[in-house]
């Protein structure tokens, strides 16, 4: 099976141009077709997963195979090959089984949709891409993807062109991460340049026995900046709040389980070479923390389904980010994969309530409960996924990553991831208690969905439940045994760290009942007591404005300060030049009098000062 | 003799020509059809002859000598090498889409085509000449017509425009017949015969003074034309003016003029000279890139965007070549393939717009994406190209341009600057392209719908031609990039065999 | 007698123009337009006996000498003298004047040249300079009706006869200096015995007088206003062949006799020649019409003539010889298309070109490609002969003047565009209708085109016949 | 005793009067004298040379002759075209003649 792994992204890269040329209108035809793609993609996932675990592929005995797509005789060798170790297995198995029930869910979500078959056409580019990113061997092929999931998110984004909205949240989606690409290219330059080489192992070997330190940590951090903005971390989040303009499914897939989960993919890939680094692991971990804690305070106060969820996406990432900051490539990767399960039910929850009431505003919703009983439950089961309630898949998760903060001693991560936690369960049970609790608002008269929608969601619910047991404490063979770096280290359960994060998360939910479980004043009085800090959580700390003002004024202005520059300073000296030999041209055509006895005195003054030049040495001579 | 493949290319459009001649000038179909008949055949002899290139073997073939003028040493020699041939196909594939993309032509169309394929007979010659004689004499051909094309048939200050661009190119280029003679009588001190053939002019062992003045020379005369900053205006206006295909041609092919020059008459016969100058180039070529897209990005007519994003990527082609290495070269000939179809293709579409709604004014627009979703695909494409997305040739060829120039690792300044921050520097300039094709994009494509622009029709029928043919040059080469890069290479290994067999001196600063 | 037949080219010239004088008296006016036809059919048969003389080389009575370099300038000034005939004819009617002296004095102006071609010897020189000056004199004042006609001959005359006055009082010196007027004799003195202050104040002289003749700025002023006040052939022929023929003599003396002060007049004409350049274009950048545009172009060519004398070598005699033979084309090309011009609408004034392409395609693209011609663009014959000039200089290693010198034909462009630009992108005025152009200048304009297309695509025979004669020149 | 160096002074004075007469008459036809009085400046030259240098060959004296026949025939034709413009504009003077310029 897995000689055959590169079949798997080839499926629906297959698919698109099908789609898009031919089927395109035949709507139901075309979704058949994306979804049978993406189908047997999953089915080889499973394969390859089922391989690599029974033949004993483990990360240090990765399979790898590749041909040369682009050469240079002894300068350069890019390759498109495939690398299938137990990380690129479960990456493989995530993607094509949230991917196939996203698409199986957006069947009746987009159905209506005049876009309806390019949609399926855009998901099934974006499939192809994501898997080529996560079987690629090398940093090339790597970047070659990334840039392609960017251009899809950017599509999907902006599927509702009509939309001014969704066309800016495109724009700034595709060129806030074109900016951490930016680094992330001179990061891999940087390697290439040292290296010689892009294949991840020639580095992995390689890297270990390099001495220019300097050298590799610029690397390593230009790397690092790919992440950043691929996983929405801070500074460069600000584009995955507004990708909410995006058809909700695509939010589900996209922003939420798969593409977002890139750039914490890429440095579990690129692990090696940050592990090398404490300094760069140090930043990794603060970045991820600070993320995690301020989308986390921004989450509480947003009034919009999809955005609340979109900054808890945030805030998990940073999670994930600060689990590979601490060490614990194990961790991220565990939380990567359950938060991908619950996060993608959590969206299409959300996207199953707009769909039935056209609405995104949680405060005018409320009771949800009474008329969409499987969308509820399975919305509050993902909820609580996330919250971190035991048994429940997020649990686990979370747990390991807080484990390992504190047991590689970052107390302060710890501290708060911990808070993290709390303000978590605060949140998510602020959204289900407004939104799903409480007496139904006027003029609201919610339905449940079809089956193609509320089926997923059954069977994300299920996996949100169970699927962090593969990584529970006491299974002796489990994911951290599978999915590592280094060493596989079989952690211990660390009982007070668990029962911790198990009594903030309690605490949180049960502020969230006491604030908005039954009506209550409490709310507003806070927001005025705390004026400044509402608003200014509210206004999401202002940075989208600070960026707005940096674009705007700075770069614009002096744009235009460049245009002036060119049209006037530039142009004016060249077209000066053409003036000035015109009007010499004038002037001296005024020589021209007319009149012939100037003519003959200019000839006969000119014989004069020639027959001076000429006698000037002869002259000169006779002086001396 | 095997059949003259090379000649018959440049000749087709003269013959097309001499037929045009005597149709009479109410016929305009059939006016339209001989051009593209010539043009086509133009193109597929381009093709065959760069399937039948032997890459493996390299070096010049198809050649073709005839004495031309012995006492001077001038030969009518023609062959294309890996570095030539790309541009050729090029040239073919603009010219007959640009035949194409002027099929709604109808004011003296007669002259329009003459002169468009007397222009394209010029730039031909250009790239198959291997006597420098020749290779200047083509260049020069080509700009009279075009600047008829662009008085005649031009739009926005045309008349303005055209004289500018005329004037530029012209005296750019009396440097570089200068520089050309000079070499030429250089060479013929040294070797005892005269010749202009470039192959034997690169066996002479110039003297380092004599370098730095020649390719100084060539750099002014060619640098024009890439156009290099800050000799750079006549292209936004050249193009803003001209007509559709001539923008084609002019952004698409003329410009590459420039780069082919200064690495066939420059780089390759002064690799000292260039190595001199290489600093002073690499830094122009950031104003290009970064300055241009920025200035790019405030136009307010679609055709000006395009006309400075073409000086801003040119200035990547720049870079190429100020880094001096096989990588960076064999971007730069990739670059300067990508870039002609490119933008070729964003005058097509920019012209097919214009044509039927009679304004290029951005803010006008908007939601056109409703009205003609084919146009606003094809540009989205194009717009994709230039800021380089993978699978698009573009991006092979810039990714190969900043590895080659990231990869030399020179001191400047004393240490102060060095070239890798120039290159990264103007590596950043993607962000900027991004930004603002991006948002040419959205504001003329993307928003809701204007009823105003209702009555414009979605490019059909041979409209469709030049979209199709070029966006499928551009995946098929972004796709399977070493069917490019292999026989690119084939012709930039002698160069840079030069360039490391010269002194390693160091730059100007 | 072997001798007289080294002249039968001057012999038959002279017997031409005096039969076309008697014609001219004795035929009726109804039918005189024949004459023009007698005219041109005689031309071309001296051209063909010419051209056949080609590689004859000789010396008559000591002191005229028959040789390849003086006989290419006659077939040179026998083919601006057929083209200036043909493209007489109509523009001749129009002045309405005894078309037989008009067409004798044509040929009798050609026998001034090809003395002055030939003479190896200052008497001789003079004579043909002033056979010459004298016809063309009467050519310009030859419209009688407009007054400017007048005044360009009377400007000319006296300012001619002053220009020879100098001239002679060079020659005199010279004479003086050496003791002989026979040329190589001075050059074998001076060679002897260097030099004297006498010689070099004849010297200066001289190429004052030259400089006249071929319009070298400063010495150009006369040019302007009488190319303008000319009838417009007679303008054409005066720019190419007096200016040729100036160029001949020049040549013939400075090279001949004093190659040993070449050092001093390098630099005097190098002078010359950039202040001719520099200004013939800048000047000719304002002007409004046609033919004193052409005026101040076709001072501007004579500065590159100048960068050949400029060179002082073989390659710059035959690069001046391949230029000023395509020069020939070039201009009466212009010319020939103004008169046609003129003869239909009866004016001069480039903004009345507006839209001549829409009226008349072929007389647009002669004076175009001529223009091109002369500014030097290829695949146009203009541009080889620059190529042959400026690889001359920089072969001397003046790059500089090169430069100077190419960037002044980039200013050329710029005039000649825009009456390309009026031509081509302006429209016709409202009731036009296409302009007339009668066959015999059709052909002659067609004729003229092909060839500086030939010479500019294919110049090699030409250029082997200019560097041989010019190689004959310097090695007898 | 007279020697070739009066006889060249002569000439010069002569050269430059002439000069002086064609450069300030206003009168076209004194400027015409004006340019006969350079000729004949030259003509002494010729002659003085001629005698002094080879009294034997007559080289200069012929090359005076010819000077003062073509003179002649210059001063016809310049006549001519004074008559002719004076019949114009009834009045002969360089002054007026610039129709033609710039």
């Amino acid at each position: 099976m897995i000689k055959y792994a590169w079949l798997i992204p080839v499926f629906p890269a297959l698919a698109f141009p099908l789609i898009v040329f031919v089927t395109r209108k035949v709507r139901l035809l075309s979704a058949l077709v994306a979804i049978a793609a993406i189908g047997a993609s999953f089915v080889m996932a499973t394969g390859v997963l089922g391989e690599v675990l029974l033949t004993g592929v483990t990360m240090d005995k990765p399979v790898e195979y590749a041909t040369t797509w682009l050469g240079i005789p002894g300068l350069l060798k890019i390759e498109a090959g495939v690398l299938v170790d137990p990380l690129t297995a479960v990456m493989l198995l995530v993607v094509t089984l949230v991917a196939l029930l996203v698409e199986i869910y957006s069947v009746g979500y987009m159905h209506g949709d005049p876009g309806f078959a390019t949609f399926f056409g855009y998901l099934s580019l974006f499939s192809a891409s994501m898997l080529g990113l996560v079987v690629a061997n090398n940093y090339f092929m790597i970047f070659f993807f990334w840039e392609l999931v960017g251009l899809c998110s950017y599509l999907l984004i902006g599927f509702y062109y009509h939309k001014s909205s969704a066309a800016r949240a495109g724009l700034k989606a595709f060129v806030t991460n074109r900016v951490a690409d930016f680094g992330f290219m001179l990061g891999f330059f940087f390697l290439f340049a040292a290296f010689g080489t892009f294949n991840f192992r020639e580095l992995a070997a390689a890297i270990p026995s390099y001495q220019n330190t300097a050298f590799l940590t610029l690397a390593a951090v230009l790397v690092f900046i790919g992440p950043i903005g691929k996983s929405a971390q801070f500074p460069l989040h600000v584009w995955l709040p507004d990708a909410m303009e995006g058809p909700t499914p695509v939010s589900a897939l996209i922003h939420a389980a798969t593409m977002v989960a890139a750039g914490v993919y890429l440095l579990a890939r690129a692990f090696v070479l940050f592990a090398s680094l404490p300094g760069v692991m140090l930043v990794i971990a603060y970045v991820g923390g600070f993320t995690a804690l301020f989308a986390a305070t921004i989450a509480v106060t947003q009034r919009d389904i999809k955005r609340i969820l979109a900054y808890s996406t945030v805030s998990q990432l940073g999670y994930m980010v600060m689990a590979m900051g601490v060490g614990s490539m194990t961790a991220g990767m565990f939380h990567l994969m359950t938060h991908a399960f619950f996060k993608a039910l959590l969206f299409l929850g959300a996207g199953s309530v707009i769909h039935a009431l056209e609405e995104q505003d949680i405060f005018r919703m409320g009771g949800l409960y009474k008329d969409m009983k499987v969308t509820a439950s399975t919305f509050i089961i993902a909820a609580l996924s996330l919250a971190g309630l035991p048994p429940l898949a997020g649990f686990w998760s979370k747990d390991e990553i807080l484990a390992a903060a504190f047991g590689n001693g970052f107390t302060g991560l710890y501290i708060l991831g911990t808070l993290v936690a709390f303000l978590t369960a605060f949140y998510m049970f602020r959204l289900i208690f407004v939104a799903f609790f409480g007496d139904r608002r006027a003029g609201l008269h919610a339905h449940e969905s079809p089956l193609t929608m509320t089926g997923p969601l059954l069977v994300l619910a299920a996996l949100s439940v169970v699927a962090g047991f593969v990584g529970a404490p006491f299974v002796s063979h489990g994911f951290s045994t599978f999915v590592y770096y280094g060493e596989p280290h079989h952690v211990a359960p660390n009982y007070g760290v668990m029962f911790l994060s198990v009594a903030v998360a309690l605490a949180g939910i049960g502020l969230a009942w006491l604030l908005y479980g039954r009506p209550s004043d409490v709310p507003e009085k806070l927001a005025q007591r705390y004026r400044s800090i509402y608003t200014l959580l509210v206004n999401k700390y202002y940075i989208d404005e600070f960026y707005q003002w940096l674009f705007r004024r700075v770069a614009l202005g002096l744009a235009e300060a460049f245009n002036w520059n060119d049209r006037h300073v530039v142009d004016g000296v060249f077209d000066g030049v053409g003036d000035v030999t015109r009007i010499s041209g004038q002037k001296l055509r005024l020589l021209q009098t007319g009149n012939l006895q100037t003519y003959a005195l200019v000839i006969f003054t000119a014989v004069v000062i020639l027959a001076l030049w000429m006698a000037a040495p002869v002259l000169g001579g006779v002086v001396q | 003799m095997s059949f003259p493949i090379l000649t018959a290319i440049m000749l087709a459009p003269v013959v097309g020509l001499l037929l045009i001649l005597v149709i009479p000038e109410r016929e305009q179909l059939t006016i339209k059809i001989t051009a593209a008949a010539a043009t086509s055949v133009s193109l597929v002899l381009a093709i065959l002859a760069y399937v039948l290139y032997n890459k493996g073997q390299g070096g010049l073939q198809f050649l073709q000598d005839i004495p031309w003028v012995p006492a001077f040493g001038i030969n009518y020699s023609v062959g294309v090498d890996g570095m030539s041939l790309p541009l050729v196909l090029l040239t073919a594939i603009v010219i007959f889409t640009g035949v194409f993309a002027s099929w709604d032509m109808t004011k003296r169309v007669k002259e329009f085509f003459i002169f468009l394929l007397m222009l394209v007979t010029g730039v031909f010659g250009v790239f198959i000449s291997r006597d420098l004689f020749f290779f200047y004499l083509f260049f020069e051909v080509a700009v009279i017509p075009m600047y008829l094309l662009i008085g005649i048939w031009g739009s926005t200050r045309k008349e303005y425009a055209a004289m500018k661009l005329t004037l530029y190119l012209l005296v750019g280029s009396a440097f570089a017949l200068i520089g050309i003679i000079a070499t030429f009588l250089y060479a013929a001190q040294h070797l005892g015969q005269a010749t202009f053939d470039i192959q034997t002019l690169a066996t002479v062992k110039y003297d380092l003074g004599f370098q730095k003045m020649a390719f100084f020379l060539m750099l002014i005369g060619f640098g024009v034309l890439v156009p290099i900053w800050p000799l750079h205006l006549w292209s936004p206006d050249g193009h803003v003016a001209a007509p559709t295909a001539v923008s084609m041609l002019h952004a698409g092919v003329l410009m590459k003029l420039g780069a082919y020059g200064l690495i066939r008459a420059g780089v390759f016969l002064f690799p000292e000279g260039a190595r001199y100058w290489a600093p002073l180039i690499a830094v122009l070529c950031i104003v290009n890139v970064v300055y241009g897209a920025m200035i790019a990005m405030v136009q307010k007519d679609l055709k000006f965007v395009i006309g400075y994003s073409s000086v801003s990527h040119m200035g990547y082609v720049l870079l190429g070549i100020a880094a001096l290495n096989t990588l960076s070269l064999n971007g730069a000939v990739a670059q300067m393939f990508a870039h002609g179809i490119m933008t070729a293709l964003f005058f097509a579409l920019v012209g097919n717009v214009y044509h039927k709604a009679h304004t290029r004014e951005i803010a006008r627009f908007g939601g056109l994406a409703h009205q003609m979703p084919r146009v606003a695909a094809g540009f989205l494409i194009g717009g994709l190209a230039s800021l380089g997305l993978p699978g698009l040739n573009n991006y092979v060829a810039e990714f190969l341009i900043f590895m080659g120039s990231f990869t030399r690792d020179q001191a400047l300044l004393g240490g102060l600057l060095s070239f890798r921050i120039l290159s990264i520097l103007a590596i950043s300039g993607i962000v900027i392209t991004a930004t603002y094709i991006l948002r040419v994009v959205k504001n003329t494509f993307f928003g809701p719908r204007k009823p105003e622009w209702d009555h414009l029709e979605d490019a059909h029928g041979v409209e469709m031609v030049p979209v199709v043919v070029l966006i499928a040059t551009l995946l098929l080469f972004g796709l399977l990039p070493s069917l490019q890069i292999d026989v690119i290479n084939s012709g930039i290994t002698p160069i840079v065999a030069k360039i490391e067999a010269a002194k390693a001196i160091g730059g100007i600063f | 007698m072997a001798a007289l037949s080294l002249l039968t080219i001057e012999i038959l010239t002279a017997v031409l123009g005096l039969a076309l004088l008697a014609i001219g008296l004795l035929v009726p006016r109804t039918d005189r337009r024949g004459i023009g036809y007698v005219a041109t059919a005689g031309l071309a048969g001296l051209l063909i006996v010419a051209f056949g003389m080609r590689d004859v080389s000789g010396v008559v009575l000591g002191g005229y000498v028959i040789d390849p370099f003086g006989t290419y300038f006659k077939i040179l000034f026998l083919a601006a003298a057929i083209l200036t005939a043909v493209c007489s004819f109509d523009y001749v009617e129009r002045m309405g004047l005894n078309q037989g002296e008009y067409y004798a004095l044509l040929v009798l102006a050609t026998l001034g040249m090809m003395i002055l071609a030939s003479a190896g010897e200052l008497i001789s020189l003079y004579l043909g300079l002033e056979l010459m000056t004298i016809t063309f004199c009467i050519l310009v004042a030859f419209h009688l009706s407009d007054a400017r006609s007048a005044e360009a001959g009377l400007k000319y005359i006296l300012l001619g006869a002053m220009s020879s006055a100098i001239l002679l009082y060079g020659l005199s010196l010279a004479y003086g200096a050496s003791g002989s007027t026979v040329i190589k004799q001075i050059g074998q003195v001076v060679a002897a015995s260097g030099a004297s202050p006498a010689l070099i104040l004849g010297t200066i002289f001289l190429l004052a007088g030259f400089a006249f003749k071929v319009t070298a700025v400063p010495f150009h002023m006369w040019s302007p206003d009488v190319y303008e006040g000319a009838p417009t052939p007679v303008t054409g022929f005066l720019s190419v062949a007096s200016k040729a023929a100036g160029f001949a003599a020049l040549v013939r003396v400075f090279f001949g006799a004093l190659p040993d002060l070449h050092s001093f007049w390098v630099q005097l004409f190098m002078a010359l020649a950039i202040l001719t350049m520099v200004l013939g274009n800048l000047v000719a950048i304002p002007q409004t019409n046609i033919k004193r545009l052409l005026a101040y172009s076709s001072i501007s060519q004579a500065g590159y003539l100048l960068l050949g004398v400029v060179s002082y070598s073989v390659l710059g005699i035959g690069a001046i010889m391949y230029y000023a033979m395509l020069y020939v084309f070039g201009n009466m090309g212009a010319f020939m298309a103004a008169t046609a011009f003129y003869n239909n609408e009866g004016s001069d004034e480039i903004k009345d070109y507006a839209g001549l392409a829409r009226r008349s395609p072929l007389v647009a693209a002669v004076m175009l490609f001529s223009m091109l011609s002369l500014a030097g663009i290829p695949p146009m014959a203009g541009f080889v002969g620059k190529f042959y000039l400026f690889t001359a200089i920089i072969s001397r290693g003046y790059i500089w003047l090169a430069i100077l010198a190419i960037l002044m034909s980039m200013v050329s462009v710029y005039y000649y565009l825009m009456v390309a630009r009026a031509m081509y992108l302006g429209n016709p005025p409202a009731g036009s209708q296409p302009v007339r152009v009668a066959p015999g200048l059709q052909v002659a304009m067609v004729v003229s085109l092909l060839v500086l297309f030939f010479l500019g695509i294919y110049p090699t025979p030409l250029t082997n016949y200019a560097l041989n004669s010019a190689m004959t020149f310097f090695m007898p | 005793m007279i020697t070739l160096n009066h006889y060249l002074a002569l000439g010069g004075l002569l050269f430059c009067i002439g000069l002086f007469g064609a450069l300030a008459k206003k009168n076209a036809i004194g400027v015409l004298m004006g340019i006969e009085l350079m000729l004949n400046a030259v003509n002494i030259n010729l002659v003085a040379f001629n005698h002094y240098l080879e009294p034997a060959r007559v080289v200069g004296q012929v090359f005076a002759i010819f000077v003062i026949v073509v003179a002649a025939a210059e001063v016809a034709v310049g006549l001519a075209l004074v008559l002719n413009i004076y019949r114009r504009r009834l009045d002969s003077n360089v002054d007026d003649l610039n129709w033609l310029r710039w």
